[in-house]
C-alpha cells in the first residue's frame, strides 16, 4: 500500500479552481519531485495535501487513513512534515527556539535529545543556537528549515522549492542534505522548478501543467525525455 | 430703569399668582386630545451625553407640568426627541427630520455651540423656532427664529468680578474645557480680568473626556495664581477635583466655578470651600425645581443648563398658548411676550428676550459648597449675592440689547437686524 | 515646577496607557487586525467590578479577579462567535466588525448604567508624599501591576513553550501549523489573556479615576498610537511607546521653551514659551508622526516574515 | 408633502456628499491599499477652505475649486509620508496628521474662530442638483481611472509593492497621484458639506467621522464603486432611519438613544460577519501582464 494516495483531487482558492482532478501517490522511502511551469498548481497541490486548502472533490489517503478533512495540525501529528517555500523559519525566534517549535509535540526530554541529533546532523546550527533566525545566512536558513521540519521525525516530508533564492552552489548543498535525509528513511516530496538538480536526487517525478498531471514516470525517464523538457521545463 | 423693574416685578407677581391658580386647577384641567408635538435635539450619546440627559430630563419635567396645568391650547404637549450624538452632522440630520417629516413648529435643544449653530441655520431657513441654551456670541447672527434661554458668553463676566471681590486676587488663572463654551469663557474672562486690573496668568484648556489631567493641574498650581476660574462639566469635573485632592489640594477655596452644580454629586471633601455661580437662582421656585427633579429621576442634575431647558419648555408652551396657533412665525412672535411674562427657575426668573432673541440680562447667584451642598454665598461686607450682567452704556442706561421686549420686533426691524446675512 | 511630581505623573500616565497597550500589542500581532473593541472590553471589565463591588457589595479584590476572568471568557466567546469567521478575510473586514462591536458595547453600557460616571467603593485620600510629589495607593498599584505585567509577559513569551508558540504563531501562522502547534488554541489563549488584561487595565484606570461609558472611546486612539509607536507585536515596544507618550505629555506641558526659542541667549523674544494645554493631545500625534517617519515599523523593529 | 420632498432632497444631497468621501477613500484603500484613517481631514480642510474663501468674498464656484486644490495638496503632503510603511502604521500616521490639523483649527481662534467654527453664508443655485451631478461625475471619473492603466497599476500596488517595483513602476509617484486625486474628491465633498450646512467647525472633523466613512466603504464593498455607494446609502439609512425608532418604540429617550447605537453597531457587525466582502463585492479580474 502506498504511503500517500491522492485520487481525483480538485481544489483552489474560493470559486477559482486550480487543481482539476489529480491522481498521485508516494511509496514509502521514495523521493518524488513535482515539476511544472509557474502557475501550474504545484504549490496549491501540496497545500491541499497538507490541509491548508480544502479539497473540493477527491480524497487524500495517508498510511491507510482518509485524511481529506483533517486540519494541517492533525496531518502533521500523523507524521507529515512541511517546509514552505520562502517563509520557512520563525525569524524573530532563536535557532534553538525554532527547533523547539519544530518538535512542539515532543516531550521535554525527547525534544532535548532530538535537538542534539539535529545539531549533530547540521553542526552549523549548533554554533548559531542562540542567534535570532532572522540573522542567519540563506544557506543556514535552509538548514534550519530542514532541521525544524525533521524535529518530530516525519515519515513524509514536503519541500516547496528548497533551492529558491539560493546560489547554485548552495542549492547543490541543499540537495545533498535532502538526499542524505532521504537515505535515512524519510520519504520526501519536492516541488521544484530547477528540474535537473531535483530530478538528480529523485526516484520519480510528476509534471504538472495547468492543474493536471501531464506526465508521470521515473526521474531518469523525465530527465532524458527531450519532448517533456522542451515543452514544459524550459530545456 | 427703575420703573421697568417695578413693572416687571408686578407682572411676575401676577404670573406667579396665575401659576398657583393654574396648579390648583390642574386636577380639573389636565390636557386632552391629540398631542401637540415639539422637537428636541440634544446630545444623548457622545461627549455631551451627561448634560444632554440632564437637559432632556428637565424638559420632560416641564412637559409634565405644562400638561398637568392644561397643556397647550387644551391639548397635551409631547416631545419628539432626537439625539445629536455629539456630532454636528447628526444634529443637522435631526433638524431636517424634525422640520420636514415631523413638521414641528418649535425645536428646543443645543448645548454645544458647534451643533446649535448649524442646527439653528437649518431651522431658520425652514422657519422653525429654535430655542437653545448654547453660549457662543455667534448665536446672534443666525436669524430671527433663534432664541436663547441662557446667557451667552459675553455676559459671563460675573465670575471674574466675584473672584476679585472675594479673594482680592491679583493674578488669575483659568481652567476651561476646550470647546466653544470653554474657549469663549477663557476669552471673556481674560478680557474682563484686564478690564478690572487683574493679571491674567493663563487659560488652561483641557480635552473633554480625557482621564488624566495631572499635567494640566500640576502646571496650573505651579504658576501659583491667587485664584483659579474653572468651567468644567459633567464627568470631567469629578476627575479633576479628585486629582487635585490627591495632589494635596484639600481646600478648594481658590477655585471659582462657572458651573458649580457639576460638583454636586462629589464626596463633600472634594469641594471644601469651592465657590462659583449658580444659575438656578430664582429662590423658592428654583428650589422647588431641584426638588421635583430629584423626586422624578432619583438623582440630582449636574449640568448648569438643565434649569434653562426647563424654562425653555415653559416659555414655548406659553408662547403657543399666547399665539393660539401652531404656525411657527406666530409662535415666534409670541416668544417675546411669553418670556417677558414668564417667571423662570434660572437667572432670577427674569427670562425676557432682547431684540436678538438672547437674554437681555444674565443673572447668577454667588454660591459655595458647604458639606457637599450648594449654599448661597455672600462676599464679606455685601448683603447681595446676585450678580447681574446687563448691556448698558457708560451712564448705566440699558442699551437696546439690554432691554427685554414685551412684544416681538416688527418684521422690518428683524430684517434689518440680520441684513448682514 | 515640581519636577518630581511631573516625573511621577509621567510614570502613572505611562503605566495606565501601557497596561492596555501591552494586551493590544500582543493580540494585534497574532490576530492581525486593529481590534477597536479591545479598549471597550476594558470598560466592560471596569463596569463589572462596579456591579460586583458596589451594587452587590463584594470584596474589591475578589470583584477585580472575577471581572478579569469573566472578560477573559468574553474574549473566547468573541473569537468563537464573531472573529473566527474572519480568518481568511484579510485585516479590514474584522477591523470594521470590531468597530461595530465597539459601538455596541459602548452604548450597551450606557443603556444599562447611564452616561453618568460611577466610582468604586473606595475612599479617596490625598496621595503619599514622596520627594515632594504626591502618589496615591491606586497609582502605586497601577505601577506595580504594570511592572508585573511587563515582567510576566516577558517570562511568558521568552521562557515558556506556549509563549514561544505565541511568538511563533505571530511570526508565521502557516509554519506554526506545520510544527503541529495548535494555532487555534494559541489564538484562544491570546484572546483570553489579551481581553482579560485589557479588563484589568480598565479596572485600574477606573479605580484611579472613574468609570464612564466613554472611558474607552477617549483612550482608543492614544493606545493605538502607543502600540504603533512601539511596534506591533512587541511587548517591549508597547512599554517604550507608553513611556514616550506618558513622558512627552507631562514634560511637554511642564517645559518652558524660552531658552530654545531664544536660541539659548542669542535672541530675546520673551521669557515664557509654554506649550498651551490645548495642544496636549497634539503631543501624542507629533510623537507618532516623528517616530514613524524615522522608523516606519515602530521603535522595536519586528522581523515578521 | 412638499416638506417630505425637501427632506428627501436633503438626504440625497448629504448621501451624495458622503458617497464622494467614501469613494475617495475607496480609491485609496480599495484600489491602492492606503489605509487612510484620517480621511475626514480632506472634508474638513475642503470645508474650511470654502468657508474662509467665501468670507473673503470669493465667488462660490471658485471656492469649490480652491477647496479641491487645497485638499489635493494636502493629499500630496500626506502621501510623502507613506514610503514603504505598513498598512496600519500609515493608518495611525494619517490619523495623527488629520488630528494635528484639526487641533490647529480648534485652538487657533485667529485662523477660523477656533471651536466656534465658521459660518458659510454663500449659496449656489440648484445646489442639490449640482451635488448629484458632481457625484455622478466623480463616479464616472473613478470608473475611468479604475479601468485605465493607472488603475491597474494602483491595484497591483494594493497587493504589495514588490510586483509593481519589479515592473519598473514608480510606486511612490502612483501613491502620490492617488492621494492627490482622493484629496481633491474629498475636498469637493467638504466644500459641498460646508455649503449644505452653511457652517463648519472642528467637531465636523472628529475621527469618528472617518470611521463612519470607513464603515461605508467596507460594508458596501471595497474596490467596487457601486458597492461603496450602496454602503454609503446603507450606513446613512442606518443612522437616519433608526431615528424613526422613536415613533415605534415607546421607551425613555435617554435609553432609546444608546440602544439605537447598539442596533447600528450590531448591524455593521452583522453585515461584516455574513457578507465579509461587503454588500456588493469587487469583481476580481485576471490580468495578463
Amino acid at each position: 500500500m502506498a504511503l500517500l494516495q491522492v485520487a481525483a483531487l480538485h481544489s483552489g482558492y474560493g470559486a477559482n479552481e486550480i487543481i482539476h482532478g489529480v491522481d498521485f501517490h508516494v511509496e514509502e522511502g521514495e523521493i518524488v519531485t513535482i515539476l511544472g511551469p509557474n502557475g501550474s498548481g504545484k504549490s496549491t497541490f501540496i497545500k491541499t495535501i497538507l490541509g491548508y486548502l480544502k479539497a473540493t472533490k477527491g480524497g487524500v489517503t495517508y498510511r491507510g487513513n482518509n485524511v481529506t478533512g483533517h486540519s494541517p495540525t492533525q496531518r502533521i501529528s500523523l507524521g507529515m512534515g512541511y517546509i514552505p517555500q520562502l517563509f520557512n523559519i520563525f525569524r524573530p525566534l532563536s535557532v534553538r527556539a525554532n527547533l523547539e517549535m519544530g518538535g512542539f509535540s515532543l516531550s521535554k526530554q525527547a525534544m532535548r535529545a532530538r535537538i542534539e541529533e539535529i545539531f549533530d546532523l547540521f553542526p552549523r546550527l549548533r554554533e548559531r543556537a542562540t542567534q535570532n533566525a532572522g540573522s542567519l545566512s540563506g544557506g543556514e536558513r535552509q538548514l534550519l528549515a530542514m532541521g525544524r521540519a525533521l524535529m518530530p521525525l516525519p515519515r513524509l516530508l514536503f519541500l516547496d522549492e528548497p533551492s529558491a533564492g539560493l546560489s547554485p552552489k548552495m542549492a547543490d548543498q541543499a540537495m545533498g542534505h535532502i538526499k542524505s535525509v532521504g537515505s535515512k528513511g524519510t520519504t520526501i516530496v519536492i516541488v521544484e522548478q530547477n528540474v535537473r538538480r531535483a530530478l538528480s536526487i529523485s526516484d520519480r517525478g510528476y509534471v504538472f501543467v495547468t492543474g493536471q498531471v501531464e506526465f508521470e514516470g521515473p526521474a531518469q525517464a523525465i530527465l532524458s525525455d527531450r519532448r517533456i523538457r522542451e515543452a514544459y521545463l524550459g530545456g | 430703569m427703575e420703573r421697568l423693574t417695578l413693572l416687571r416685578r408686578a407682572l411676575s407677581g401676577a404670573i406667579i399668582a396665575l401659576g398657583v391658580v393654574g396648579f390648583a386647577s390642574a386636577a380639573f384641567s389636565a390636557a386632552k386630545g391629540d398631542p401637540i408635538k415639539i422637537g428636541v435635539i440634544i446630545g444623548l450619546t457622545g461627549p455631551n451625553a451627561v448634560a444632554g440627559n440632564d437637559g432632556l430630563a428637565a424638559m420632560q419635567l416641564a412637559v409634565d407640568e405644562v400638561n398637568a396645568a392644561g397643556g397647550v391650547m387644551g391639548r397635551p404637549l409631547e416631545l419628539i426627541v432626537e439625539d445629536n450624538e455629539g456630532r454636528p452632522k447628526a444634529g443637522v440630520e435631526a433638524a431636517n427630520k424634525l422640520a420636514d417629516v415631523d413638521q414641528v413648529p418649535v425645536v428646543i435643544g443645543g448645548y454645544s455651540s458647534a451643533i446649535a449653530l448649524p442646527v439653528g441655520l437649518v431651522l431658520n431657513k425652514k422657519k422653525v423656532v429654535w430655542v437653545t441654551d448654547a453660549t457662543t456670541n455667534k448665536l446672534k447672527t443666525v436669524g430671527p427664529y433663534l432664541f436663547n434661554t441662557a446667557g451667552i458668553a459675553e455676559q459671563a463676566v460675573a465670575l471674574v468680578d466675584f473672584a476679585k471681590a472675594d479673594s482680592g486676587a491679583k493674578t488669575l488663572s483659568g481652567l476651561f474645557q476646550n470647546n466653544p463654551i470653554g474657549q469663549d469663557r477663557a476669552a471673556v474672562s481674560e478680557k474682563r480680568a484686564k478690564e478690572v486690573g487683574v493679571e491674567w496668568n493663563h487659560s488652561m484648556l483641557y480635552q473633554v473626556g480625557a482621564k488624566d489631567f495631572r499635567a494640566e493641574l500640576t502646571k496650573l498650581l505651579a504658576a501659583k495664581p491667587d485664584a483659579i476660574l474653572t468651567d468644567i462639566y459633567d464627568n470631567d469635573a469629578q476627575i479633576i477635583q479628585r486629582q487635585l485632592y490627591e495632589m494635596g489640594v484639600t481646600e478648594m477655596s481658590m477655585f471659582y466655578s462657572y458651573n458649580l452644580s457639576a460638583f454636586a454629586t462629589l464626596p463633600p471633601k472634594f469641594t471644601v470651600g469651592m465657590k462659583g455661580l449658580s444659575y438656578a437662582t430664582s429662590g423658592a421656585r428654583a428650589a422647588s425645581f431641584n426638588e421635583k427633579f430629584r423626586e422624578k429621576f432619583g438623582r440630582i442634575y449636574t449640568d448648569a443648563w438643565a434649569p434653562p431647558f426647563y424654562d425653555a419648555v415653559w416659555i414655548v408652551a406659553t408662547a403657543m398658548n399666547l399665539a393660539n396657533s401652531l404656525d411657527s412665525t406666530e409662535i415666534r412672535n409670541a416668544m417675546w411676550p411669553a418670556a417677558y411674562r414668564y417667571n423662570g427657575v434660572s437667572g432670577l426668573g427674569d427670562k425676557g428676550f432682547n431684540r436678538w432673541g438672547m437674554q437681555h440680562a444674565d443673572q447668577n447667584a454667588q454660591a459655595s459648597f458647604k458639606d457637599g451642598k450648594i449654599q448661597p454665598y455672600f462676599v464679606a461686607g455685601s448683603a447681595n449675592n446676585i450678580l447681574i450682567f446687563r448691556y448698558e452704556d457708560a451712564n448705566g442706561v440699558p442699551t437696546a440689547d439690554g432691554i427685554p421686549l414685551a412684544e416681538a420686533p416688527s418684521e422690518e426691524e428683524l430684517k434689518a437686524l440680520y441684513s448682514g446675512n | 515646577m515640581n519636577i518630581v511630581q511631573v516625573l511621577v505623573n509621567s510614570l502613572i500616565t505611562s503605566a495606565e496607557l501601557g497596561l492596555i497597550a501591552i494586551g493590544l500589542s500582543m493580540t494585534f500581532s497574532i490576530l492581525r487586525f486593529a481590534n477597536f473593541a479591545h479598549v471597550e472590553s476594558a470598560v466592560l471589565g471596569a463596569y463589572l467590578v462596579y456591579l460586583f463591588n458596589v451594587t452587590l457589595g463584594w470584596n474589591f479584590a475578589l470583584s477585580i479577579l472575577v471581572s478579569t476572568l469573566i472578560l477573559g471568557t468574553v474574549g473566547l466567546a468573541l473569537h468563537r462567535f464573531i472573529f473566527r469567521r474572519f480568518a481568511n478575510s484579510g485585516d479590514i473586514t474584522p477591523m470594521i466588525a470590531s468597530l461595530g462591536l465597539a459601538i455596541t458595547i459602548r452604548h450597551g453600557i450606557q443603556a444599562i448604567w447611564g452616561p453618568q460616571h460611577v466610582v468604586y467603593d473606595y475612599e479617596v485620600l490625598p496621595g503619599n508624599k514622596i520627594f515632594g510629589a504626591f502618589i496615591t495607593d491606586p497609582q502605586i498599584w497601577i505601577l506595580i501591576t504594570a511592572v508585573s505585567a511587563m515582567v510576566g509577559f516577558h517570562c511568558l513569551l521568552q521562557y515558556t513553550r506556549i509563549g514561544t508558540a505565541m511568538r511563533a504563531t505571530a511570526a508565521n501562522v502557516d509554519l506554526a501549523q506545520a510544527c503541529s502547534i495548535d494555532t487555534q488554541k494559541v489564538i484562544l489563549l491570546v484572546w483570553f489573556i489579551g481581553t482579560g488584561f485589557a479588563a484589568l487595565g480598565g479596572i485600574l484606570i477606573g479605580w484611579d479615576t472613574q468609570v464612564d461609558p466613554y472611558l474607552g472611546f477617549n483612550l482608543v486612539i492614544p493606545i493605538f498610537c502607543v502600540v504603533l509607536i512601539g511596534g506591533v507585536g512587541s511587548v517591549y515596544g508597547a512599554i517604550i511607546g507608553s513611556l514616550i507618550v506618558g513622558f512627552a505629555q507631562n514634560f511637554g506641558l511642564a517645559f518652558n521653551y524660552a531658552p530654545l526659542i531664544n536660541l539659548f541667549g542669542l535672541l530675546d523674544l520673551g521669557d515664557r514659551f509654554d506649550l498651551p494645554a490645548a495642544y496636549k493631545p497634539a503631543i501624542t500625534y507629533m510623537a507618532v508622526v516623528l517616530i514613524l517617519l524615522i522608523r516606519p515599523t515602530g521603535i522595536i523593529r519586528k522581523e515578521v516574515s | 408633502m412638499e416638506q417630505l420632498i425637501g427632506f428627501g432632497i436633503y438626504l440625497v444631497t448629504v448621501t451624495c456628499i458622503f458617497a464622494m468621501l467614501a469613494m475617495s477613500l475607496d480609491l485609496q484603500v480599495g484600489a491602492c491599499g492606503l489605509m487612510n484613517f484620517g480621511q475626514v481631514v480632506f472634508m474638513m480642510v475642503g470645508a474650511y477652505a470654502t468657508a474662509i474663501a467665501a468670507n473673503a468674498g470669493i465667488n462660490p464656484y471658485a471656492c469649490i475649486v480652491i477647496s479641491m486644490a487645497v485638499a489635493a495638496l494636502l493629499g500630496v503632503v500626506m502621501s510623502l509620508t507613506v514610503k514603504n510603511m505598513g498598512g496600519t502604521y500609515w493608518g495611525i500616521l494619517s490619523l495623527s496628521m488629520a488630528e494635528l490639523i484639526r487641533l490647529v483649527f480648534l485652538n487657533e481662534r485667529w485662523l477660523a474662530d477656533g471651536a466656534n467654527g465658521l459660518s458659510v453664508l454663500i449659496t449656489i443655485p440648484y445646489f442639490s442638483l449640482t451635488v448629484v451631478v458632481s457625484t455622478l461625475f466623480v463616479i464616472l471619473i473613478l470608473r475611468v481611472i479604475w479601468l485605465s492603466p493607472f488603475g491597474r497599476v494602483i491595484r497591483m500596488i494594493r497587493e504589495g509593492d514588490r510586483l509593481p517595483l519589479a515592473l519598473g513602476k514608480n510606486v511612490l509617484l502612483f501613491k502620490l497621484e492617488t492621494m492627490a486625486i482622493g484629496g481633491a474628491i474629498g475636498g469637493l465633498g467638504g466644500s459641498f458639506y460646508a455649503l449644505l450646512n452653511s457652517y463648519i467647525s472642528p467637531d465636523d472633523g472628529l475621527p469618528i467621522e472617518t470611521f463612519i466613512i470607513w464603515a461605508m466603504v467596507v460594508v458596501g464593498g471595497r474596490g467596487n464603486l457601486l458597492g461603496v455607494v450602496a454602503g454609503t446609502v446603507f450606513i446613512q439609512i442606518l443612522f437616519v432611519g433608526s431615528r424613526f425608532l422613536t415613533h415605534i418604540v415607546d421607551i425613555d429617550a435617554g435609553v432609546l438613544a444608546p440602544l439605537r447605537f447598539v442596533l447600528i453597531g450590531l448591524l455593521i457587525m452583522g453585515v461584516m460577519m455574513f457578507r465579509p466582502q461587503g454588500l456588493i463585492p469587487e469583481r476580481k479580474r485576471v490580468y495578463r501582464i
